[in-house]
């Protein structure tokens, strides 16, 4: 079926949402996303999204920039980093004023609290930026997002799965989407396209990430011809709940949490005196990974450290952590007012994504050359603000921010500028893609199973594109994801029915999580240096004079990376400075 | 310390079914597992043709409600040892009632967010809001309002509210939830448009206090709780 | 077959005897009409509600508004006190409770010339 | 400890009290929705209560002090020889009767979804409604004793 709308904005999370809103009015709009609106992973988000409101103690943004740049290990694009920090305290009162209810201060004003790696006066000591909603802000902050969609009239296409971004004469002119309740192909045909389809943790055995964060959004541009930015840079978090990745939101340390080993010992102390448990995610993750490493992980296998809580107080639980602390109950049957919570580090987070300039305009090289009508926000985009690691509460920030930054400039091109028609046989690559995983339930040839693919590539990442990387890891990783794409090619289906098949769907969703897995993989090898969620064991030192700059991630015809380039970083007032919490 | 597991589960294709049926399965779980694990396995490696919504996997989207044990909870909040999976106990996976099937699991969730969207849910301010500032509101206001803040639109408790199974136009609980949550907010100033919605024929007075809601919330939101707190604002404010 | 807690098992309870009650006001206002048609009519039908098992039967009546009565009461309750909602589990023992100490001794009483004279 | 401790959070004790006192101060009251609705439920319970009171008085005078074996003709005649008891009856009767009724409508509102049917079926649980009230008022309200069994 054919649909043209000025706008199509792929994706309802925080980031998509925001960027339709700028839309509304402004141009005849679809929002197409693979689940219901409330059902994106921006849910999830617990603890915080950050701004220098100062409701609580002095702030300033430029703090807030500066912590963002030094959080990022200095590969954040410094004038992306101060847009963040700058219109982070418009959107969160913009929001507010939307009707998001944030806990308040007892002026009522909007409260906030702590959060890893947010600094007074440029490092100083922990200060209090994260502004929140329980421990539930992610939640409200789709809800609240959604419910004005609904009240702008927004037009929803409510699980509908993008397979597809169409470029005509250098110009994106739109998408495809399978219905997945009848199976039926679309065409959307538009001016503008937004891509907002958030993360690809499922590309980890433990992960915090739902099932649907699978990078579509990054593989369908990656296959566009589209390269994908930084995309070794993926962030693992500390606190995942032991075994199932499960988040505790930092929001617990925040709030006065503290880790512990084996032995009882607060380990953090050890390894960053100022910041100690909050200090960034990788610096955290690796000091855990050290622990255990070193024999001081609890349990049978030694490969857990604890949460605790229990000392803060049941009042201060039940009032700023109940979710978080139900997760512990529900799942591993721990009582955290008593005791510690199991923990180990998670798969999170993407810093990279596809290249946008400040404006969410997609780009598609080192010299930031942009592809007209295609913009991306969100956790699928890499503006980049994160650089090399991103600090909590940033993330929400940045949907907002560059979510609205997109929308804004789509409206503007929407207006400016005429359509453009749709390539010949514009549903000819989603056709064959479709072909090809159908075919998987009649050749008798075709006996892979996804399940095996899909864990067999979990289980290698987290082996090998974790945490800690070296050579022979990233070596072997390549050769185990060039294998995993030629079994993909035999992949087998059982469900031949085209109403809700979501067999079907799982294995477009796997194909595209090999891709990303690829980039990654091909940008961590490559970059010979430890800077943020790069650790690598075999070059331990950050590297400025060669690596102070951006991978760019080129898809080869058939599959695979065909090259990689390099984009320098933005750097406007933070020089590059060893990072020390 | 794997262990057996036996689920039934409800098959409805509309392709292939005319009428829905029970097949059984045995899958190797662990305790520990959720129930969305062992779906998962019985759709990866036994019959892929096995369809149900799920996303964030602990609770917090609203996909996968369903009938386990003849009661409505998210897959992904159920472990494997709450249901006495390891026990040798049969598991029992139906989809919810009071929606149409799509498939297997699978619920037509489009009248649900019709009769959510019918009670207006987004704030309403009539004056500007204050051009560099948040409006104020007090922690205590703030807290009237927290609990039905949590909701996630699963329908878990519209899809085992029997006022609900039998007339398909009462908004049930879920949208009466989301309701609540702007009537009472000190900001809002919808409340009599969305108390006089609420107070026609498919409104709060549908609801016959049967609490199977309140049991039912994945969230832990006193549903039953909040319909009473709006029937008496309705009556007190006449 | 959905497996409800108390509180539905409570309501269909309440909807039946309320329907139940319902019939039997409509029988009994259709008997006592009789009444205006002078004795032998009216005594004569109560020969009827004098037979054992219409005994036994009066009996279930009164359980039936006493169960909807001191039922409705619990739901009044809910419906009017926030915390009562928070105690819905102890109001429906509360309420099954009382049901029987109320009904089981009149049962006592209204049966006891039935059965032992 | 951290000073957030402090921040601890008072809910007032009467949520809906609170609320509508805003509503009244910002004049943003809600409309009068001149429901039927409300008035249904809240009848429910108006006449619920005077109903524990009318029934359980009379299902022990009835069913458990006196029964059938002592009520006859005779019996209801003396009862009705005092206006109270007529009075109690009545009472009885209408508030039964209509809350039954507005009962039964929930019930076929519940349960017939056609709207020709449920129009039928409301209509006729109208028109039986007032019948038996305008009956059974009627015993009550004109019954003479009739002498010739007084005499027996
Ligand atoms: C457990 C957890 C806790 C977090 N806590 C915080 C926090 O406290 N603070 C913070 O700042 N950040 C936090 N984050 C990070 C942050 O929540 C995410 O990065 C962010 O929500 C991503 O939002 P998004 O809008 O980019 O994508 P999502 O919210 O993931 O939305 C993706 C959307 O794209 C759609 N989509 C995807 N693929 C397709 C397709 N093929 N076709 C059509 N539609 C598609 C989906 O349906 C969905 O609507 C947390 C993340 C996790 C996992
Ligand atoms: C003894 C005192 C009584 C009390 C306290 C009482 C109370 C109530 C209440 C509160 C309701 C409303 C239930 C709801 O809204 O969910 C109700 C419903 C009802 N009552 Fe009564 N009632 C009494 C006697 C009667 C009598 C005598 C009859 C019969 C004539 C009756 C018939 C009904 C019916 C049919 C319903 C509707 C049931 C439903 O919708 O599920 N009640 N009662
Ligand atoms: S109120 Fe609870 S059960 Fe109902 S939709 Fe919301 S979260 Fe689900
Ligand atoms: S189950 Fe239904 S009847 Fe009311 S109390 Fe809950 S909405
Ligand atoms: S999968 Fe999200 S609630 Fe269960």
């Amino acid at each position: 079926m054919y649909h043209k709308f000025d706008a199509v904005v792929v994706g309802a999370g925080g980031a998509g949402l925001m960027a339709a809103l700028q839309l509304v009015g402004k141009a005849n709009i679809a929002c197409i996303t693979k689940l219901y609106p409330s059902r994106s992973h921006t849910g999830a988000a617990q603890g915080g999204i950050c701004a220098a409101l100062g409701n609580t103690e002095e702030d300033h943004w430029e703090w807030h920039m500066f912590d963002t740049v030094k959080g990022g290990d200095y590969l954040t694009d410094q004038d992306a980093a101060e847009v963040l920090a700058r219109d982070a305290i418009e959107r969160i009162i913009e929001m507010e004023h939307m009707g998001l209810p944030f806990n308040r201060t007892p002026e009522g004003k909007i409260d906030q609290r702590r959060f890893g790696g947010h600094t007074r006066n440029y490092g100083e000591g922990p200060v209090r930026r994260a502004c929140y909603a329980a421990d539930r802000t992610g939640h409200m902050i789709l809800q609240t997002l959604y419910q004005q969609g609904i009240k702008e009239n927004v037009t929803f296409f409510n699980e509908y799965h993008v397979m597809d971004l169409l470029i005509n004469n250098g110009r994106c002119v739109g998408v495809t989407a399978l219905e997945i309740k009848t199976g039926e192909l679309h065409t959307f045909h538009a001016k503008a396209v937004i891509f907002a389809t958030g993360g690809f943790g499922r590309a980890w055995r433990v992960t915090s990430n739902a099932h649907a964060c699978t990078g579509d959004g990054m593989a369908v541009a990656y296959r566009a011809g589209i390269p994908l930015m930084d995309m070794e840079m993926y962030q693992f978090h500390p606190t995942g709940l032991y075994r199932i990745g499960i988040l505790l939101s930092e929001a617990a340390r925040g709030e006065g949490g503290i880790l512990r080993n084996v032995n009882g010992e607060r380990f953090c102390e050890r390894y960053a005196p100022t910041l100690k448990d909050l200090a960034p995610r990788d610096m955290v993750s690796r000091f855990i990974y050290q622990e255990i490493k070193e024999g001081r992980g609890a349990g049978p296998n030694k490969d857990y450290v604890y949460l605790h809580v229990d000392h803060l107080g049941k009042e201060v639980i039940d009032a700023k952590l109940p979710d978080i602390t139900d997760f512990a109950r529900t799942y591993l049957h721990v009582e955290p007012y008593k005791e510690g919570v199991p923990i180990q580090p998670t798969a999170h987070y993407a810093m990279g994504g596809i290249p946008t300039n400040i404006d969410g305009e997609v780009i598609l090289d080192e010299k930031a050359t942009v592809l007209p009508g295609c913009y991306a926000a969100g956790e699928t985009a890499c503006v980049s603000v994160h650089g090399a690691n991103r600090l909590g509460t940033n993330s929400l920030v940045d949907l907002v921010v560059f979510g609205k930054r997109a929308g804004l400039k789509a409206a503007e091109y929407c207006q400016q500028n005429d359509w453009e028609s749709l390539p010949a046989n514009h549903e000819a690559r989603s056709k064959e893609l479709l072909g090809f995983v159908n075919a998987g339930a009649s050749d008798g040839k075709r006996t892979e199973i996804a399940g095996d693919i899909r864990k067999d590539l979990q289980n290698s990442m987290q082996d090998n594109v974790s945490i800690v990387r070296n050579e022979t890891g990233l070596t072997a990783q390549m050769g185990k994801l060039q294998e995993l794409r030629e079994r993909y090619g035999r992949l087998r289906l059982q469900d031949t029915g085209t109403k809700f098949n979501t067999e079907r769907m799982e294995a477009l969703e796997l194909g595209c999580l090999l891709e990303c897995a690829e980039a990654a993989t091909k940008g961590a090898l490559e970059r010979k240096e430890s800077r943020g969620a790069q650790f690598r064991d075999d070059f331990e030192k950050r590297d400025d004079v060669n690596f102070l700059a951006h991978t760019l991630a080129y898809r080869a015809e058939n599959g695979g990376v065909k090259e990689l380039r390099y984009k320098p970083v933005v750097i406007t007032r933070f020089e590059p400075k060893e990072r020390k919490y | 310390m794997a262990t057996q597991v036996t689920v039934k589960i409800l098959r409805y294709d509309p392709e292939k079914d005319k009428k829905a049926h029970f097949e059984t399965y045995t899958v190797e779980a662990d305790p520990l597992d959720r129930i969305l694990d062992v779906l998962n396995s019985i759709k990866w490696y036994q019959d892929g043709s096995l369809t149900y919504r799920r996303s964030c996997a602990h609770g917090v989207c609203g996909s996968d409600a369903m009938r386990i044990n003849g009661r409505n909870r998210l897959a992904c909040k159920v472990l494997v040892r709450d249901v006495g999976g390891d026990a040798g106990k049969k598991i029992q996976i139906e989809p919810m009632l009071g929606f149409r099937i799509l498939r297997d699991l699978v619920v037509d969730m489009d009248p649900f967010f019709e009769k959510y969207k019918s009670i207006k849910p987004y704030l309403i301010n009539y004056e500007d809001a204050p051009a560099s500032s948040e409006r104020y509101q007090s922690a205590e206001d703030r807290e009237i309002f927290d609990e039905t803040t949590k909701c996630i639109l699963c329908g878990a408790c519209s899809g085992s509210c029997p006022p609900y199974w039998a007339g398909p136009d009462f908004v049930g609980p879920a949208a009466i939830v989301n309701a609540h949550r702007f009537i009472f907010d000190s900001r809002d100033q919808g409340a009599a448009e969305r108390l006089s919605i609420l107070g026609e024929g498919e409104g709060v007075f549908r609801c016959r206090t049967v609490y199977n809601c309140t049991d039912a919330c994945p969230r832990n939101i006193p549903v039953t709780k909040a319909i009473e707190q709006i029937r008496r604002a309705m009556l007190y404010n006449r | 077959m959905y497996r409800g807690q108390s509180g539905m098992w409570l309501w269909i309870l309440h909807r039946l005897t309320g329907v139940g009650i319902l019939g039997f006001l409509f029988l009994h206002i259709a008997d006592t009409y009789l009444v205006g048609f002078g004795a032998d009519y009216y005594n004569e039908l109560l020969f009827l509600y004098k037979n054992p098992p219409f005994r036994v039967l009066e009996w279930v009546l009164v359980g039936a508004v006493l169960y909807h009565g001191f039922n409705g009461i619990r739901l009044i309750l809910m419906d009017f006190w926030d915390k009562a909602v928070d105690h819905h589990k102890t109001l429906v023992q509360i309420t099954v409770v009382a049901f029987f100490v109320v009904w089981l001794p009149a049962g006592f009483f209204m049966l006891k010339p039935v059965f032992f004279k | 400890m951290s000073t957030e401790t402090k921040t601890t959070q008072h809910t007032h004790p009467d949520p809906v009290a609170r609320t509508t006192r805003r509503w009244t101060r910002s004049g943003g009251r809600p409309r009068p929705t001149g429901n039927f609705e409300l008035f249904s439920w809240y009848f429910f319970r108006i006449s619920g209560i005077l109903l524990l009171f009318f029934a359980l008085i009379h299902l022990l005078i009835m069913h458990l002090l006196n029964n059938v074996d002592v009520i006859d003709y005779n019996f209801i005649v003396q009862r009705w020889a005092s206006p109270l008891w007529r009075t109690f009856d009545i009472m009885l009767l209408v508030l039964a009767l209509t809350h039954g009724l507005n009962g039964a409508r929930v019930l076929i509102y519940d349960y017939v979804h056609s709207r020709g049917w449920r129009t039928f079926a409301v209509t006729t649980l109208y028109v039986v409604g007032i019948l038996f009230i305008v009956l059974g008022a009627q015993v009550i309200l004109t019954f003479q004793p009739q002498i010739q069994s007084v005499a027996k």
